[in-house]
């Protein structure tokens, strides 16, 4: 194991005290640094929780900011946060006006989601929850609840965000975030595995000639793993299993996110996206809104994904607005 | 031994630490094949915060330290396992009320509470492939045992064997749940991973009483 | 060679293809997709120029932008462009004001730009030139001028482009990248080597275990090679480096960029980042700006480096400023 | 061949050409001792480009042609070399003037020029471990072949196994620029990149004359 770190037991408690070192918009609750929240919740607003397994920066706690998300539950590598952890998050971001949980579909997160609902309720505090399921690959169409969360949650978190900004009541906060997430659709590719700190070693083996379409992001089994082609036919072969989800028709809008899975350099998802804008060209489709670089990793991984964005009005204003967190800044358009 | 009382629980606690602390390696193998080899880890940190939270409780009612030791797993491992694990015991413990002394009796209504709370909270049915393929087997065993008159020693002894039996037949399913859904063909000839994690379970437990 | 490409002769091509594509506030002259500009540039202000090899994302074309610079010329992988291409961009991004060069301390670069300059002259474009020698590793105190510019080019940039901004002369621009330049240490560290697409194989051997301080950002030879250490006090290795250069005194201000250089996952630079805030801070040294994240890769390569930039009251003004690129987002503060 | 003419540059550039593109895999693999990998493409680059460029340029003046020739490598090629070599042949083609044909004065004069411009360009000195120390003794052989009145053929071959020996010499040299100077120390006892690119170009130059 190749790291820059100490007691690989210390591995996320210390990468959370480096970002509040470099951060004071963010801070966090109940003396655990693994409950992640804004340093000044914006009164009245609905809140916007999520949370998951840590390995994955800038996902998930790095969405945590203006136009984003108020809190994040930290878990450890590849692992789901505890139900106290989000409960704490979710008491100290409450505005009165509720939580809007969005994480992504695992039976861990789901399962410690859940509890912290039920926890929550005793509390008074109401949430709803939105379950990001953007993966193509890991289920087929008609069995959708049960395909992972992978990158395009982003989209999610953007629209829910600005929404929540812009004051929409918590039903209208979630009734956004549960469009993204129909519209959304994600597929990723791999070619190296990554090393949990805990434990040393690669997460799964693949030939220095493969490359797996669809994976997940913790190395979860893909569509199908062969010898490394060249980008444009890869993107292309990608790319059909998105547009057989949905009627993309000409002048529609789309935002795209092609993210990097945390060791494959910016340079070559510049040249997969040029793929997608190509195919995206050919059936007269607009893209509106585009985002490249490394948004949910896997570590060290190399590889990358491509999420689409099917936009209808509202979302395409949504996308536009501003968003200002330690880990994600954009302007206005 | 013919029952446990609340002064047994914490070397009980201990004897289960032991037990996935030694098996950890094996567990995240059996893990890394169709999930994400954590199921080692999180086992080991569960039952080292339970045996660590019950070890100061022995003048607590029993099912109270039991409950205890279950939020205590919640927050030390919040994974599928380790957060069923925890209901389980929460909802076990709930089940012994105010019980001073685990006999069969209570052994087996611990165990149908301990299945039938982790059934609510991960909403798998049986034969999913899920660590509810032993949890149920045992439960009833027990209930057999029960009806039968039989010693807690012998009905924890049968129990951890038809767990035996189950979690091999969890070898001819296709998982539908959690990480090893995604390897849904290549998990079947595979023993279910959190199944492993009952059986071991119960095979502490029946030891522990018949030791 | 594991990469997302199509042909390696295409690698940069295909690249700056998808650049464009994503971004509409940039574009290039004289019909070369490696002379880069801002599309708009604003009338009157001082341009700023920098150019070097690809592979390097966001280095250099990165920040080209608001509040940063105007144009970048783009050369092959870790190779120079040419003079001609320099002479384009400073045609186009010279409103009059003149044309200010910052770039690295590479013999390849110097010479093209030197060359640059004197066609400049034969236009009749004012033009200066900064190039940044941030890299402690690559010589000695005395030897300055021998140094390589990594990193730490970053603040050059950041403060010569919020300088212009503020509508500064020439000679004002110039002073102040000087002087970030002077005032600006990097130490960096390598785990692993990276590949050139055309030449296809890793442009060096480090083993398994092993470490490079001070490796230069084409796999120049550095300080020491040896077994990776932890995170901290591998930290503490480097930082004495910088420690030694410039008197950081109780109070003073300095600005840290924490740069990835391609393969190692943002975790890992938090704990970096981590320790070196605690030494500053033993040091009573207020860490008043802090970047962390990709900033001047080697395209895979897993390593990291360490930049401190010792703050005036102009500088920490300038740090400040808006940035606003398609790599580089900075919100003023 | 005692004289090369203006319909001969073409050749002699498709000759350059050949050269670089044999020695490709052997340059890279020099450069990548102490350096960046990159000489092998580079030049090979340039010398395609300058080839092309020239193969349509017979009718034009002999030093035009050298310094388009020039001009087209700085395009092709913006390396340490590349941009170097460009700048000598832009200096060396200016040398020429209107001169119609290459004897040994020519061929003297365009290789000092040649020297000189990358002397300016790189500010290195002579025993810096560049290139020069390898153009400087090219430049000298010839002019001395010119005084003593030698052939075209037999000033060139001279030059070249000057240049040989100079290289040679270079292996005792610790490198003061560009990316080798990084490597210092490692340098010593390795032949310089860049003057094994001056005594390539030599030797082709005098096999040339000497068809
Ligand atoms: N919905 C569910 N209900 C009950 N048990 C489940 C469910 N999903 C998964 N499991 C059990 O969890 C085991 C995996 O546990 P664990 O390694 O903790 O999962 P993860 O690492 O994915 O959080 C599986 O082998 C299975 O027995
Ligand atoms: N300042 C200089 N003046 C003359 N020659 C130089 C200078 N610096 C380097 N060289 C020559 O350039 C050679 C390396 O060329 P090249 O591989 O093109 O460099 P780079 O890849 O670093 O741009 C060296 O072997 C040396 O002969
Ligand atoms: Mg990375
Ligand atoms: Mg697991
Ligand atoms: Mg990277
Ligand atoms: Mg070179």
């Amino acid at each position: 194991m190749k790291k820059f770190l100490n007691d690989p037991k210390n591995f996320v408690d210390e990468m959370l005290e480096g970002i509040y070192l470099a951060n004071s918009d963010v801070t966090y609750v109940n003396d655990d640094k693994r409950c992640y929240v804004k340093s000044a919740p914006k009164p009245g607003k609905v809140g916007i929780a999520t949370g998951g397994g840590s390995g994955h920066l800038p996902l998930f706690l790095g969405y945590v900011g203006e136009g984003m998300l108020d809190g994040a539950a930290v878990g450890g590598v590849f692992q789901s946060p505890s139900a106290d952890q989000m409960l704490e998050v979710t008491k100290y971001i409450d505005q009165g006006a509720g939580v809007l949980y969005i994480y992504g579909n695992y039976t861990g997160d789901i399962i410690n989601f859940d509890m912290a609902t039920e926890l929550a309720d005793m509390e008074d505090i109401k949430v709803l929850s939105v379950v990001g399921n953007d993966d193509v690959a890991s289920s087929v169409v008609g069995e959708e609840h049960k395909r992972r969360g992978v990158a395009g949650i982003f989209f999610l978190y953007k629209a829910a965000g600005a929404a929540s900004e812009e004051g929409m009541s918590l039903e209208d906060v979630a009734r956004v975030a549960e469009k993204a997430k129909d519209r959304t659709r994600t597929i990723g590719v791999a070619l190296s595995s990554c090393v949990i700190p805990e434990i040393g070693k690669p997460s799964f083996e693949i030939g220095a000639d493969e490359m797996e379409i669809g994976m997940g992001i913790h190395g979860e089994n893909g569509i199908s793993r062969k010898k490394l082609t060249a980008a444009d036919p890869l993107v292309d072969e990608m790319m059909d299993k998105i547009f057989a989800e949905q009627d993309y028709k000409a002048d529609d809008g789309v935002a795209i996110l092609v993210n990097g899975l945390g060791g494959t350099p910016l340079e070559e998802l510049y040249i997969l996206f040029r793929r997608v804008h190509q195919l995206m060209s050919e059936r007269k489709v607009n893209v509106k809104h585009v985002w490249i670089g490394e948004f949910a990793t896997s570590m060290e991984m190399a590889g990358a994904s491509i999420s689409v964005l099917h936009l209808d009005e509202e979302l395409d204003r949504l996308m536009a607005a501003k968003a200002d967190t330690p880990f994600f800044k954009h302007f206005a358009k | 031994m013919d029952k446990i009382t609340s002064g047994d629980i914490a070397a009980l606690f201990e004897a289960l630490h032991g037990t996935f602390r030694d098996k950890r390696d094996e567990l995240i193998a059996l893990d890394a094949k169709v999930g994400d080899s954590d199921l080692g880890i999180t086992m080991n940190a569960a039952f080292e915060a339970a045996s660590n939270t019950v070890a100061s409780l022995a003048d607590n009612p029993m099912g109270k330290q039991f409950m205890m030791a279950g939020a205590a797993m919640a927050k030390a491992a919040p994974s599928t396992m380790g957060t069923l694990t925890a209901t389980g015991f929460m909802r076990g413990g709930k089940a012994l009320g105010d019980a001073t002394e685990i006999g069969t009796a209570e052994m087996a209504a611990f165990w149908r509470a301990y299945a039938d709370g982790i059934a609510e909270r991960g909403k798998a049915k049986l034969g999913d492939k899920t660590v509810l393929d032993v949890l149920v087997p045992i439960a009833d065993s027990l209930e057999a045992s029960l009806a039968a008159g039989v010693s807690l020693g012998d009905a924890t002894g049968k129990a951890s064997q038809d767990a035996k039996a189950a979690l091999e037949a969890t070898k001819d399913l296709v998982a539908q749940h959690g990480k090893a859904a995604a390897f849904a063909d290549k998990s079947k000839g595979l023993q279910d991973a959190g199944s492993t994690v009952a059986a071991l379970l119960i095979e502490t437990v029946a030891a522990f009483c018949n030791r």
